[in-house]
């Protein structure tokens, strides 16, 4: 099969949902000749023109209330938030007036939008470049959460967020914009809620989202080397949970850790612990372990910056003591 | 009274009359349901500011849209709402515009244009601006009426989409409801400098106009209306008002920060509908029993509705998690 | 001992401090005459007057920033921001910036702000005014986040909040304004990351924060009747979290569970049962249950809001499942 | 060049002239990092707008505030950082300014007021005018300059904190480096409208001036200045400039958005040092070797300073969760 990058991909994905749905349209800063500063969008801007893909001033919370009464009276807005800490910029917009307008009118409005954006540290830009934030819109009833964790999954995951009828929040890693992956010519859409078994494994769950997909599978290639076999699920929307694929394998392995990017503590990995631990507790041999981001802003320094995000020789290390029956926090 | 506008007849001014004495009427009787513990929550008075919302409103089609805010029920019944459905919505019952679930601060009619009131002051201006851009987008004639209070000013999302209204010719309307105060302060406190040149500075087109004034509005806001179908927005006005109650129905002692005597005075002086009336009156577009018939049609109206509202039924428990999301075809 | 409201020692708080400090102010929306809409600060503007109780513009993201630069240029500001759904609007002056200051500045600069606001739904505000948001913030490295649960925690932390040499945000809840407790005339502090144990006992443990704490309590009393002895234990700071003292506890009880007025999913209690699982798991008899309010934005009716929020007789109910050894999920 | 200065005098415009030179010899030096591969990250070069920064940090004290941008190397050099700790900083080493933590997006130079660059296009606006409140409070003296670019005009914090800094009278001189560019747009297609009257629509006194005037610059600040120390602020600051290289240093093939001959024709025409050496050389203020004598300890002076930071050393492991909080007394 034909491999692309990621950047290709959501490329691929805006191109086909704005051909097929005249409604749709992206609105965001430096989106349409420069096609944004990760060049993502290039060429789209010749092929819809600039009524369809806006160049915004600089007012995050201005185009992001903007999209939200476009998505009420009949369009579907794609919102290009060029990075990801942007979000605290948008967060009224977003989580008080989109995710609550269908519930508070009773299910009469709609704001079927797609915010894009991205996540991921380790590009040397400092503590409000470097965030991954996914877990604040996790938390707010009426958003929808994709994390795609390849060209691939980026792809299919944002066609089916252009046809969600909801809020969807989708963070692209912004360090795999450049990597490739296997993605079909034909059409293909990947659905909300289903979990990827990404690598199939009996010893220990790996449950890693978006960035740490990658991680997680080089863990469990340095684990395989060391005779654990590691199962690697990849949940693909945190909104909406994949609960049972992750209990499936957990009930199978016994042992789970959740690797995510995010800050570790209120963060993603806390909430997919806690569904572990409450629905396959008497299955566990072990506690479950987390791996998040260190709880410090994003530090500039190279020899700083690289401590803070899980490694996969760091989730080796802990997958290793847990299934040897380890502590891998003090007791 | 103002110069007689384009849209000139006695079944419009009849109408508009009637749509004042509704919104009184409307917030007559929720004030007592809040008074006699029948409502839950708080709600905000939009009495006094009739004109306002009923000039602007007449103005335009059910198709047109509008964006409304906490003290939103007059423009909820200015764009078209029943009392019955309104009511229903203040008392948290399922036959409520929104089923209960969003009351007196997210009332919506989508079926008229209302996109809804809003909680968070200022937080309809993308919203409304968003709507403008659909209307544009879709070749729509569409035009948008964005309504927000003077305090709402100092939010600076309305910059923000004023700057993108003004650069892509949007036809929306921004409405500033001028009525003195924001919550317990004035305005001059918390206003630097001119509203309307706040707006001009974005090359927009600023109006001035007496909120009190029906046809003034009305006439004003046709040109508008007009003028943007014609892609000539984004507009602004700023509109003087008053608002007759505290800010809302539990500001009762509030003459630290406002004097009885400068409510008495606009009471007096300056009441829309009042003033209305004895204009109609005098040019003989009405009699006084063609007045009165009309209010106490609406008072019957009200209390009928209010009556059916107190009976009607809560939502379902089963309802508290429906509606998180809607559903995918 | 004399009782006192939490709104009162609210006021208490901020006047002792500002009689204390000179350089300790505070802004926010009518906060002056008015003394704010649920008139907690009544009685500061005659004492210290405007240029130290300062009316603001409806700007909160503006009068955040303020804050911030005021904070790092040697003043104590206290922001009373009016409800705490309007958090959204000031997330990124709080989390970009005060946050961020003293860390990207190598400890160079410093942001001693206070962040007061509120939490706290039935009462029939509606989805807008009604949130209980303090997971986001405690998601942010680089915020200190207390939870006072009566006036005596409201006092003894707010004062220590205004002390603190970084940005707090620390939550009243508004449900508990009038709600009147034991708070002694002396000053007094309470350190943060120290728990409270309300109330001990021996079966299970109730970790419950602010408004949660009563419901806690009144769960406990019905448990009690059951012969079932419950022990309360209160963080009143998240951010730091006193691990020690839960742990402690759970230790002894082998049970627990983790009651938070914020939305269950991605919240606060998943990350204080991940922490007790990941340190306590091998003393656990069962599950740690989570109880957060509804993954639904708050309705306003009546008959659906009061559904939204964990209760006494849910929490003993639950509780009573863990005791007897009943599954509560599904396993 | 403009008239002379109320602060004038030989030494004044020495200073002036090596704090340009400074700046673009920071800015070379940093670029070179960039492009042979060992700097961390991107960073956006100040070069062409030199006067901005020196006209208006030079009519400023130690003691005095102000805040910058991501493009802010020119901001903390004229407010009277030193290379060496600048240029550890944007290696990430230890001795920076920061302790690396921060780098080229947040440098910060408390110790002569410079509260910190700012990633967040705006994202100080509200910093910038806390400043001045605290001065206010406190009756200090200080004034503080917030500076930023045209695309930051954008931001609603902006009219938020002109609203607020209008209504208290506070000291701070709101300064837009207007640059004709937001990232790869120009300025006029997300503008509407005029900077001045934003800023005139607040009650503000506003100004334009020509930022590639270092003289211009600085006359209108120290007036500026003034008048705030007397209480007389805010005022806002349009400062009309260009930058010589692309958005940031990875900026390079940008025919699409803007021409060479565009780009030339500022180099020539209009480039700050250039211009004010050759004023200083026409009014026999210096010669052509005391031009070249400074440019060269300039030069040798960066030089030192990046092979000093190249081989500083990166912060400690144990660092990394370290300020994360203050600790308290
Ligand atoms: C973002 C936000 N800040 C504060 C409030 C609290 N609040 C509700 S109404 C109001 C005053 C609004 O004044 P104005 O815009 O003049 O409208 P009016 O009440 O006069 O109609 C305030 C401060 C809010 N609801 N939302
Ligand atoms: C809130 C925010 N939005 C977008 C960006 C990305 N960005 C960085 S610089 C820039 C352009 C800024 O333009 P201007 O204010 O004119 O400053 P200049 O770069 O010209 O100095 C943009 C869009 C950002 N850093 N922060
Ligand atoms: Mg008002
Ligand atoms: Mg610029």
């Amino acid at each position: 099969m034909r491999e692309i990058t990621l950047s290709k991909a959501v490329n691929e994905a805006i191109a086909e949902e704005m051909r097929r749905d005249e409604t749709v349209f992206l609105l965001g800063e430096d989106v349409a000749e420069a096609g944004t500063p990760f060049k993502i969008l290039s060429g789209l801007v010749e092929e819809f023109g600039t009524e369809r893909i806006i160049d915004t001033p600089i007012a995050e919370p201005g185009f992001m209330g903007i999209a939200v009464g476009a998505a009420m009276t009949g369009t579907r807005p794609i919102v290009d938030l060029m990075f990801g800490d942007f979000l605290f910029l948008v967060m009224d917009q977003l989580c008080n007036q989109a995710a609550k307008t269908h519930y508070m009118s009773g299910g009469k409005l709609n704001v079927p939008l797609v915010l894009r954006t991205n996540l991921g540290a380790t590009r040397r830009s400092a503590a409000q470049h470097s965030q991954s934030l996914h877990a604040l819109v996790a938390h707010i009833p009426g958003l929808k959460v994709a994390l795609p964790s390849s060209a691939y999954e980026a792809k299919g995951l944002l066609k089916s967020a252009i046809r969600d009828n909801n809020p969807v929040v989708i963070f692209e890693d912004k360090l795999m914009y450049q990597d490739k992956a296997e993605v079909p010519e034909e059409e293909y859409l990947i659905p909300f809620g289903v979990a990827n078994i990404k690598r199939p494994g009996t010893d220990i769950t790996l449950v890693a989202t978006s960035s740490m997909v990658q991680v997680a599978e080089k863990a469990a290639g340095i684990l395989n080397s060391d005779g654990i076999s590691a199962e690697i699920i990849d949940p693909r929307t945190i909104v909406p949970l994949d609960e049972e694929t992750i209990l499936n394998s957990v009930r199978k392995t016994s042992r789970a850790m959740v690797i995510d990017e995010g800050h570790q503590s209120y963060g993603v990995t806390a909430e997919i612990a806690s569904r572990i631990n409450e629905r396959a507790f008497y299955h566990l041999d072990a506690p479950v372990i987390r791996m998040g981001a260190m709880d410090v802003p994003v530090p500039f320094s190279p020899a700083l910056e690289d401590l803070t995000v899980p490694t996969p020789e760091g989730v080796a290390h802990n997958a290793r003591k847990l299934v040897r029956g380890e502590l891998v926090h003090a007791a | 009274m103002s110069p007689v506008p384009a849209k000139t007849n006695t079944e419009d001014y009849i109408r508009m009359y009637t749509q004042m004495v509704r919104i009184r009427a409307f917030e007559d009787n929720a004030n007592q349901l809040y008074l006699s513990a029948k409502m839950p929550g708080l709600t905000h008075m939009y009495s006094g500011q009739e004109a306002v919302a009923v000039g602007m409103c007449e103005a335009l089609e059910d198709s047109d849209k509008i964006t409304s805010t906490h003290r939103g029920h007059g423009h909820c019944v200015a764009k078209g709402a029943d009392f019955q459905q309104m009511f229903c919505e203040l008392l948290g019952k399922e036959e409520g515009y929104c089923r209960g679930k969003g009351g007196s601060m997210h009332i919506a009619d989508q079926s008229h244009g209302n996109l809804g009131a809003n909680a968070i002051v200022g937080g309809s201006m993308g919203i409304a601006t968003g709507a403008a851009l659909t209307a544009k987008r879709l070749g729509k004639d569409d035009v948008t009426v964005c309504f927000f209070g003077d305090g709402a000013t100092a939010q600076g999302l309305w910059y923000e989409v004023m700057n993108m209204a003004a650069l892509w010719k949007l036809p929306v309307i921004y409405a500033c409801e001028n009525n003195g105060y924001s919550e317990y302060t004035k305005t001059h406190e918390i206003a630097a400098g001119s509203l309307t040149a706040r707006a001009e500075a974005f090359g927009m087109e600023a109006f001035n106009v007496n909120g009190q004034d029906v046809l003034a509005v009305n006439a004003l806001t046709q040109k508008l209306v007009a003028r943007c179908r014609m892609g000539e927005g984004p507009f602004f006005i700023e509109l003087k008002t008053y608002r007759y109650h505290g800010h809302h129905v539990g500001d009762i002692n509030r003459e630290y920060y406002r004097s009885k005597d400068e409510e008495a005075h606009w009471k007096s002086e300056h009441d829309p509908i009042t003033n209305f009336g004895e204009w109609m009156l005098s040019e003989g577009i009405v009699n006084e029993d063609e007045l009165g018939t009309i209010s106490d049609a609406v008072m019957a109206d009200a209390e009928a509705a209010v009556a059916y509202a107190l009976d009607a039924k809560y939502p379902n428990e089963a309802e508290v998690d429906m509606h998180v999301f809607a559903p995918n075809a």
